[in-house]
């Protein structure tokens, strides 16, 4: 129990690392830099920022003026201060201190070290109370439980690799120290969620989530925007990520409203013994309405928009938002209110897997045609996640959320791994070009020059596509099993083609990056003269390379942890005998590898650019390349419902406010003016009208009162 | 003696401290009016503190944790009566109040250091502490009624003198935009006020009129029906109207908003933050102090449109906050839309009758008080924050800047933070009215407040998207000699910050004050009501 | 019985017209100005010490009466008394230095000056309709002179020529009211008229309407109530400004005193209440209404004064009306605070007026721009006696506006106090206007001038006053009321 | 008819014709002298109503001062042509003759709808200042005497002294006001 | 036979006439005239009243008389001051058209 009960540390470390760099480390730095900064001479100013990444833009300004821009992709510092560093090392030895308590929780849960089972229910760990009264009651609480400690340990891991990834990858940022603060809050928000007993608490964690990936997507300040590139500025593309999560978030916290006033109780447990009494309709609509928030922070479709541009971030981040934290928030939301959910009619349930199920479709047709590197894999992305729900959806509760945590589990590790493998390849690009650069058609032969990164991404890339005895061939070929055996044949088919297409683009993106026609291994593996880009591009360092490699067995090993459907549902259990002898099993194989065999005879047999020029030559293709290239015109819609929608709606209320309430407060006025203007001439200044006016007063007075006088007395 | 009373002097320090300012040189007189102000807080806090540490019990109308009554004027001819008593008191509804007001009136002077003609500045200030002050502690509705209004004339001079002189405002002639906007303050206020007086008078004529007191109305409420016009309607909910006129006036609620904007965008940064972080307050407070607590009835007649409305300026005032250009007048919408909250949550308080669901509506009153706490600090560290920015770059126009994060790192931590804390985000005061507020109110006004929602999406695209025209993007080399925030420009903004994060992890402290206040008000009303 | 003993109530009176005889032979003697003005001054103390002593010392259970009831000591008179004496002293602090440089005959200035305060004592205290009228233009006449004092100025006289045109139609109109009176009851002792009403008059009697109908207009002149105020914007623009001031308060505090005591110790409104109530809702609302609405587009600051005071006097009216049904005092309380803290406000005011006339010559509202960096004393008092004038606390005209309103409203009248509240609603705007010039607006020169120390004074006794009269308005009520008591004590029957 | 009630006719319609003169004539000395004998007129009013004393101090005041006054007034404000339009009238004529004829009527009706003296009870007068017992004197003159003067029985003595006053701010007042500028 | 009213009837008339010659008039001194005739008028209603008195206690007689005579003093007094008024104002203007006055308007 006590080694429960102490979990509060893994939750509370992250929040701590963040408070000690940002009041302390970070402080402690702008302090000293301050003082430094005031007895410096110029030069020395100069240096403090290296120019190389600074570039001037002119722009017309509002008022037909020129501007003069500043476009600052990634500043850099000639030499990290001892403050960033400390920062660094404190983030990672405590995430490191906290990866490790995780694994230790979860080696017990499961039994491995024995002597500590997890009690039914969990265990309590931490709680606060705001406000009770009655029937109603405000309170944050912790707990941890299974489903819990498997995700924990998912969230743990991952932010160590990527916290000491980052060492390398944001070298002499000068914004190092802070982001290992944010890196920490992320880390923090999820574990908020991750240890949430209520609906409180992991809305709390929710938007704190929501924060995080604000701050780092927009990570750069005064990074520009490149529209010939389709690619927004992180500041903008950070405000989309928030923003969009939180058109999510109105259903979800709708959803709990409903939930809340119907029982009077936040908490997931206490929830699920309430809401027999609710009416299933109700309960229906508001499961459904929670899983919009699932829909915002999971990126399905229709709110998936945020994900791809919040690429803009750096990739670290990228990999944490999509691998471990935001992205699967989600998905863990569904899991942890899984018995919510069976009790709502089955509806819920239904709506989980085909939202799942068309988005894991839509992102995927995408990402076939996209052409930015870490673009691929934010749609992959998409249809991943789309498949966690289709497991959620299709579950029932004779699994329960094994399936899609299963997936999410063994997804953290190779789409985490894909991401820093893509960020080692930017990183050496970056070098290489000294600019940014993320188009595959600048790429190619890669991995002649980073065989590291090469090799555990192209691990990576076979576990997504489900290829036999990787992580995600267990995990993604057992749920699209599921989806036939309970019957959603349709999502099955859905399902079965979206792991072609998986196998297609992944592979796709993997030989424009580093193979290409002409390469060893029959095009797979490239040659230095491959490349299509400029500079000489080298294998990253070791803080980078260390943790693809320990993903990349993860990203195997991860797949043979069959115990987790019971481990999350007592009684649920992952037959591998009959997963192995299922035929759909090998169906899905048989698709997936077609999937990577069409890419394969594709893009490592066809010279890039001729398939380029083939398909603008052919008219159907061409189209629907366009489509595909512009993600279904979904943005362009947006742009414009926000552009004539909402902010007309705006523009009218302005207006509103300015002709006619205004109006009518200022018409008020004018007119009392005006009636003192005129009233003041009844003033002539001839003495005789006033008599007038004073005998006419008379008069007038005595008539009147004559006539009240015979009429009221 | 009345000066035995703590509530005296925390009335009359500042008094004491504009008399101090005006008779000292200049160099002097600033640090005279921070350490009136200083000390003003000072003994609030010692208030707070004495209690706090008694039991945590900080009483309610009925029983208040600090009060001090004496006879001021009665007058007897007859049957009329005329009956005002210097009665002043703070319980755990009001405490908060007084200590955001102290709190915020020593930020503003700080804020105000190098103001030019500072000492009338100071003394106005000062002045307009007092006035407010005495809207939050007084218990007798001749004397709140009273103190309504001594506010008026220090906030014209303040908005006047040291407004903005952008002629924007063609109506009436070139007038600068600071006189027209003192003026719109000046009147609307004013005239909400004396419906006010009105409905005071009503109730009290109608209870006998002998006494003013809050306490004898939470015992005596007006009943029975009046025909006005041709329309028949409660007595209740006349007074009500009557009287809370003047509070939609001043909270602002639709369509009595639009002073606000005018108000904010021509009125000087610290006089903004006070007009927003207290004397919207004032409105609010007197909503659940008056109209709630002692005409539950009327209000519950109304509730239904005081739903709406709450809505309405909810998602009304952050459509438009969508369209601003100018910095301070985006906020000052911003506030129109989270006053909306304080109107869903008293909506919800009084939605029903009797003890149904009482639960959620003491929530919801809880969220809204919390709301009325945590939005005069958000709001006020908004402001502090454009008036840095103002002061340093001389505009507030959103469109002439971009990326000026590199020059302000200080300035854009905090305006981003307190951006953060506008829209609602967990930590920080604002989620905590906000959520308690929502969750609770969509137990009575379930269609409104899934309306009102939609706020979060709205509030977090207005502010964000103006926190990235002006900090964030490419940086506009025109501001490359911008200078960031000093330490003097710090301090309100580190105390601000603090104090949101201090409300947003422990709520408790606040919600614990606020409990006894309003669990009794819940008390009153569901027995009126009954 | 004529008695000796009846000098001694008419004292303060007595010693005000002997005063007045020995600022004019002092001026005769001995040439200098300074000298006439403090003995003026300094005389003045001997009928305010009687007045005291008569407070102090009289037993008024019982109302003093002298000269056959013709001259009524009780606790109304010697309250009006008090006003009055303060007027005069407030008067000749602040009309010193203006009188030195705008005004010719200063002397005779004082003397006018002391003989119209006599008549308006006399309008409070006496209690027959002749008397009223003798008082009346006692009052009257020198008003009609000093309005022609100013040295320079056709102006000066053009107005002095209007206030006595006008001045004598009134009177003309007030007599015949008075002739009606007399005519219907047979007698011009307000008692015996008040007894011959209640007993003899039946309801519905025309007569006794219109007669009060044209002494409301009489003595609506004197108020300057609509439509009886045409006279004033005029006069108060032409006159010097130390007449001016004396108008706004002397006049109007008198024209009111007479009014009260003739409208309710004569008890007019024993029959026909509804009537008469109706007559004087609609003068009481045209008042404040016409005052109010034309005084927000004034650019002269005399003339704004005018119609500020007729609004004031619309209000006021108010509380007369709530007192009309004879039955109830806290109207005519309520009115008395009234008067006096705006006879001490408008004071305060012109004083500040007369500061800057002194300084600059100016009076119009561009004139005070910019007052507040050359003379922040004058600028922040004035500012102070507006806003008080505007109903603003903590000064005292927030005071006597709520007190007279919740009087009205106790009356049932609320819609007569929802009008008047609008209207204070308007009265904000143009009294905020000069606020606005002196403190918002650039000053026109950027010098420094100190207002001489008589006006100082005066402007600072005035806005102490009015702090007083707020936080002590416990005092004057306590006053107010046991006088306007006095003036029912007969009708209630005591 | 009788006597009385004849010369009332004949005096009141030269009164009223007089009057009438006044306000109608264009030369402002025509206008002065028929005012001479409205005063006069006015004084036989007051023979036929008793009142002697009234009478004789209209003719010397009015007939007398006041007309002088107003003559003098005249020459001293003589304008170019006072032969042919030295008394014009304004262009409110019309109204003027409206009001002055509602005025007229209002106070016609009420004065003759209205009974006069209505008598008070006694004891409805709380206050008894007119109980007096003052022999009636002998004729009009010493009773107005008697009224004005009288220490001992009921006398408006009051009014009498203020009007003194009244008489002497009035010197002072017109002195003022006709004395040449410093 | 005499009666009340025709005294009533004849002030009422007499003050109408005076009444229209001071609103019309343009010369102030016709005006002032106008004026006294009102007086006058007042004064006739007065001594009518005084005549028909029937309350008739010794003191109250009278009494219209005695106002007449206060009337008379104190019309006299006032035409004084308003004469001298007319002559100083005629010493700085030139005219005592009282359509002139109007320097002073609005």
């Amino acid at each position: 129990m006590a080694l429960y009960s102490y979990s509060w540390l893994i939750l509370f470390s992250p929040l701590f690392s963040f408070v000690v760099i940002v009041f302390g480390t970070r402080m402690w730095d702008l302090l000293s830099r301050k003082s430094v900064e005031a007895t410096a001479t110029h030069e020395e100013k100069e240096e403090a920022e290296e120019e190389s990444d600074i570039h001037e833009m002119k722009v017309q300004g509002p008022k037909g003026e020129d501007q003069t821009f500043l476009d600052i992709e990634d500043p850099k510092v000639p030499r990290l201060t001892p403050g960033a560093r400390i920062s660094a090392y404190l983030g990672i030895v405590i995430m490191a201190l906290a990866c490790i308590y995780s694994w230790i929780l979860l080696l017990a849960s499961t039994g491995v070290i024995p002597g500590f089972p997890m009690p039914a229910g969990g265990v309590p760990v931490f709680s606060y109370n705001w406000f009770t009264q009655a029937t109603a009651s405000y309170t944050l609480a912790f707990r941890v439980d299974n489903l819990a400690i498997s995700m924990m340990v998912v969230v743990t891991t991952v932010s160590l690799l990527v916290q000491f990834y980052s060492q390398g990858y944001m070298e002499r940022s000068s914004g190092y120290a802070r982001f290992y603060a944010y890196l920490s809050l992320f880390t923090f928000s999820m574990l908020d969620i991750t240890f949430a007993q209520n609906f409180l608490v992991i809305f709390i964690g929710w938007e704190l989530v929501g924060l995080s990936s604000y701050l780092l997507i927009g990570f750069w300040i005064n990074k520009r925007a490149k529209p010939d590139e389709d690619r927004l500025s992180p500041a903008s593309a950070s405000i989309e990520a928030f923003i969009t999560t939180r058109i999510g978030d109105v259903g979800f916290i709708i959803g709990i409203m409903i939930l809340f006033t119907s029982t009077g109780t936040f908490d997931f447990a206490q929830l699920a013994t309430r809401v027999g009494t609710m009416d299933k309709a109700l309960l229906t609509t508001a499961m459904i309405l929670v899983f919009c928030g699932a829909i915002g922070k999971s990126a399905q479709f229709p709110l998936h928009v945020w994900l791809p541009p919040a690429m803009e971030g750096p990739t670290p981040v990228s990999a944490l938002i999509h691998a471990a934290t935001m992205v699967a928030a989600g998905v863990y939301m569904v899991a942890r209110t899984f018995p919510l959910f069976a009790a709502a009619g089955p509806q819920a349930f239904e709506v989980v897997a085909w939202v799942g199920a068309f988005t894991a479709l839509f992102a995927a047709s995408i990402a076939m045609c996209q052409r930015d590197f870490k673009r691929v894999l934010a749609f992959s992305t998409i249809s991943q996640l789309g498949y966690m729900f289709v497991g959620l959806g299709v579950a029932g509760s004779a699994y329960g959320p094994g399936p899609g945590m299963f997936h999410l589990f063994t997804h953290a590790f190779f789409k985490a791994l894909l991401f820093l493998g893509a960020g080692s390849v930017l990183h050496a690009l970056h070098h290489a070009t000294h600019h940014e650069e993320q188009r595959m058609d600048k790429m190619g032969g890669l991995a002649a020059f980073m065989p590291i990164t090469a090799i555990t991404w192209l691990v990576a890339t076979l576990s997504i596509a489900g290829f036999p005895f990787f992580a995600g061939f267990y995990s993604k070929e057992s749920l699209i099993g599921l989806a036939f055996d309970s019957g959603h044949y349709a999502i099955w088919a859905v399902t079965l083609f979206t792991a072609g297409l998986t196998g297609f683009y992944m592979l796709r993106a993997y030989i424009l990056a580093f193979g290409g026609k002409g390469g060893a291994w029959g095009g797979l593996w490239g040659k230095a003269e491959l490349y299509r880009g400029e500079g000489h591009p080298h294998e990253s360092p070791l803080t980078m390379t260390i943790p693809l490699v320990l993903l990349a067995i993860a990203s195997v090993a991860a797949g043979y942890w069959f115990g987790i459907y019971g481990y999350l549902q007592p009684g649920a259990s992952f037959d591998v005998g009959r997963f192995f002898a299922d035929y759909k099993t090998w169906v899905g194989v048989v698709v997936s590898i077609a999937g990577l065999g069409v890419a394969y005879a594709i893009y490592a047999r066809i010279e890039y650019a001729r398939i380029h020029e083939y398909v603008e030559s052919h008219a159907v293709l061409r189209t629907l390349h366009r489509i595909l290239l512009n993600k279904y015109y979904m943005d362009t819609l947006y742009n414009l419902l926000i552009k004539y929608g909402v902010l007309g709606l705006s523009h009218v209320e302005q207006a509103f406010d300015m002709y006619i309430v205004d109006g009518l407060v200022n018409g008020v006025a004018q007119v009392i003016t005006l009636f003192g203007r005129d009233l003041r001439h009844t003033e002539t200044g001839r003495v005789q009208a006033y008599m007038i006016g004073f005998f006419g007063g008379v008069a007038v007075l005595a008539i009147v009162v004559i006539a009240l006088v015979a009429y009221v007395k | 003696m009345i000066f035995t009373s703590d509530l005296t002097w925390i009335l009359f320090l500042p008094v004491l401290g504009a008399l101090a300012v005006l008779a000292t040189p200049v160099r002097i007189a600033r640090w005279m009016a921070l350490l009136f102000s200083a000390a003003t807080f000072a003994l609030s806090l010692a208030i707070f503190i004495r209690i706090a540490v008694n039991g945590y019990n900080f009483g309610s109308l009925a029983n208040p944790a600090d009060s001090y009554n004496a006879p001021w004027i009665n007058f007897n001819a007859g049957s009329f009566h005329f009956v005002v008593n210097y009665f002043l008191g703070v319980d755990g509804l009001a405490l908060p109040m007084v200590i955001l007001n102290a709190l915020l009136t020593m930020l503003a002077i700080i804020g105000g250091w190098h103001k030019t003609r500072v000492k009338e500045y100071m003394a106005l200030i000062l002045l307009l502490e007092t006035g407010v002050m005495g809207v939050f502690i007084s218990l007798d509705l001749f004397l709140f009624f009273l103190f309504w209004e001594v506010e008026l004339a220090p906030m014209f001079l303040l908005i006047g003198i040291w407004g903005n002189e952008h002629i924007k405002h063609t109506v009436f002639g070139d007038m600068p935009g600071r006189i027209y906007s003192a003026w719109k303050f000046l009147l609307y206020t004013f005239f909400g006020s004396i419906f006010m007086l009105a409905g005071i008078l009503l109730l009290y004529f109608n209870e006998g009129g002998t006494t003013a007191s809050m306490q004898f109305f939470l015992t005596h409420m007006p009943g029975g029906n009046v025909s006005f016009l041709g329309i028949t309607m409660s007595l209740q909910l006349l007074i009500f109207l009557l009287i809370y006129l003047a509070f939609a006036i001043k909270i602002p609620m639709f369509p009595f908003h639009t002073w606000l904007p005018d108000a904010h965008t021509d009125a000087p940064t610290e006089v903004s933050v006070i007009l927003a972080g207290i004397l919207l307050k004032m409105g609010a407070y007197g909503l659940i102090r008056i109209c709630l607590t002692l005409l539950p009835v009327g209000i519950q007649q109304f509730s239904g449109w005081l739903a709406i409305l709450a809505v309405i300026n909810i998602l009304y005032g952050a459509g438009i906050c969508l369209v601003q250009t100018d910095m301070k007048r985006l906020i000052a919408y911003s506030s129109v839309s989270h006053m909306g909250v304080v109107l869903l949550g008293v909506a919800a308080a009084a939605g029903l009758t009797g003890t149904a669901q009482l639960a959620f509506r003491t929530a919801a009153l809880t969220g809204a008080s919390i709301q009325m706490f945590s939005h005069g600090i958000i709001t006020g560290l908004l402001f502090f924050c454009v008036g840095v920015i103002y002061d340093h770059a001389h505009t507030r126009e959103i469109a002439v800047f971009g990326g000026v994060a590199r020059v302000m790192p200080v300035l854009a931590t905090f305006f981003t933070f307190a951006g953060l804390a506008s829209l609602g985000l967990p930590g920080l005061a604002g989620f905590v009215a906000e959520y308690m507020t929502f969750t609770a109110s969509f137990k009575i006004w379930a269609a409104v407040t899934a309306a009102s929602v939609f706020t979060m999406i709205l509030t977090a695209s207005y502010l964000l998207w103006m926190l990235k025209r002006v900090f964030y993007g490419p940086f506009n080399l025109k501001w490359k000699l911008l200078p960031d925030a000093t330490l003097r420009e710090s301090l309100p903004l580190i105390s601000l910050a603090s104090v949101i994060v201090l409300v947003g992890i422990y709520p408790a402290f606040l919600i614990n004050m606020l409990n006894p206040s309003l669990t009794a008000i819940m008390q009153t009303v569901t027995t009126a009501l009954h | 019985m004529f008695q000796v003993y009846d000098l001694y109530l008419l004292g303060p009176e007595l010693s005000l017209t002997l005063l007045a005889l020995v600022v004019i032979l002092v001026d005769l003697f001995i040439k200098r100005f300074i000298v006439t003005t403090i003995v003026a001054f300094v005389g003045l103390l001997l009928p305010l010490g009687i007045l005291i002593s008569q407070a102090a010392s009289l037993d008024f259970s019982q109302p003093h009466r002298a000269f056959y009831g013709m001259l009524v000591v009780d606790p109304y008179a010697i309250f009006f008394g008090f006003i009055f004496l303060f007027i005069a002293f407030m008067m000749i602090l602040m009309s010193y230095r203006y009188i030195q440089k705008y005004v010719r005959s200063g002397a005779e200035f004082y003397t006018l000056l002391l003989f119209s305060i006599t008549g308006m004592m006399l309008m409070a205290s006496t209690g027959e309709l002749i008397s009223i009228y003798i008082s009346y233009e006692l009052a009257s006449i020198p008003l009609y002179v000093m309005a022609g004092l100013l040295r320079t100025g056709e102006r000066s006289a053009e107005a002095a020529i209007k206030y006595v045109l006008l001045g004598a139609m009134s009177s003309a109109i007030l007599l015949y009211g008075f002739a009606l009176l007399y005519g219907l009851t047979g007698t011009t002792d307000l008692m015996g008229i008040a007894a011959a009403i209640r007993t003899g008059v039946a309801p519905g009697n025309p007569l006794l309407m219109v007669a009060s109908v044209l002494i409301l207009a009489g003595f609506g002149f004197k108020i300057s109530a609509v439509p009886f105020h045409m006279w004033a914007p005029d006069i108060y623009e032409g006159s010097p400004t130390v007449s001016t001031a004396f108008f706004s308060v002397g006049s109007k505090s008198a024209g009111f005193a007479a009014l009260i005591r003739v409208f309710i110790d004569g008890g007019l409104g024993q029959v026909n209440y509804t009537s008469l109530l109706i007559i004087f809702c609609i003068v009481a609302i045209l008042t404040m209404t016409f005052g109010n609405i034309v005084a927000a587009v004034q650019t002269n600051v005399k003339r704004l004064m005018a119609y500020s005071s007729i609004a004031q006097a619309g209000y006021i009216l108010t509380g007369v009306i709530a007192s009309l049904s004879d039955k109830n005092t806290n109207g005519i309380s309520a009115s008395l605070f009234f008067i006096a803290v705006y006879v001490v406000t408008n004071l305060g005011a012109f004083s500040g007026i007369i500061a800057l006339a002194n300084a600059t010559g100016g009076e119009r509202l561009e004139d005070f721009r910019g007052l507040a960096r050359r003379s922040p004393l004058v600028a922040a008092c004035t500012a102070l006696c507006l806003l008080s004038l505007a109903g603003i606390p903590p000064l005292a005209g927030f005071m006597s506006k709520v007190f007279i309103f919740t009087a009205v409203w106790n009356q049932g009248l609320g819609w007569l106090v929802v009008i008047a509240l609008l209207n204070t609603v308007v009265s904000l705007v143009y009294y905020g206007n000069i606020v606005r010039s002196m403190y918002f607006d650039a000053p026109p020169k950027p010098d420094y001038f100190r207002p001489s120390p008589t006006i100082a004074t005066s402007i600072t006794v005035a806005t102490a006053g009015l702090l007083v009269l707020f936080f002590g308005a416990q005092l004057l009520l306590a006053v107010a009321d046991p006088s306007a008591g006095s003036l029912l004590a007969f009708l209630i029957g005591k | 008819m009788d006597l009385a009630t004849l010369l009332f006719w004949i005096v009141a319609v030269i009164l009223v014709g007089s009057a009438l003169l006044v306000v109608g004539l264009n030369n402002i000395v025509h206008s002065a002298l028929a005012l001479v004998v409205v005063f006069a007129m006015a004084a036989g009013i007051y023979l036929l109503a008793n009142a002697e004393f009234i009478a004789i101090v209209q003719i010397l005041i009015y007939a007398g001062a006041v007309t002088i006054l107003i003559l003098f007034a005249l020459m001293l404000t003589r304008t170019v042509n006072i032969q042919t339009n030295s008394n014009p009238i304004n262009k409110y004529w019309w109204l003027g003759v409206i009001i002055s004829a509602l005025v007229g009527a209002t106070i016609l009706f009420a004065v003759t709808v209205s009974p006069h003296f209505v008598t008070p009870a006694s004891s409805a007068l709380g206050y008894s200042a007119h109980n007096s017992t003052c022999p009636l004197p002998p004729n009009n003159v010493v009773y107005i005497g008697n009224l004005l003067y009288s220490p001992t029985c009921y006398s408006y003595v009051l009014p009498f002294e203020i009007a003194s006053v009244v008489l002497l701010v009035a010197i002072i007042g017109a002195i003022v006001i006709g004395r040449e500028e410093e | 036979m005499l009666t009340l009213n025709h005294f009533l009837v004849l002030g009422a008339v007499l003050f109408c006439i005076g009444l229209y010659g001071a609103i019309v008039k343009r010369n102030a001194i016709a005006v002032l005239m106008g004026i006294e005739i009102m007086l006058n008028a007042v004064n006739i209603t007065l001594v009518g009243f005084s005549l028909f008195n029937t309350a008739k206690p010794y003191s109250t007689y009278l009494t219209g008389q005695i106002f007449a005579i206060f009337i008379i003093t104190v019309a006299a007094a006032e035409a004084a001051v308003a004469l001298a008024m007319v002559i100083s104002i005629y010493r700085k203007r030139s005219t005592v058209d009282v359509t002139d006055f109007d320097m002073m308007k609005w």
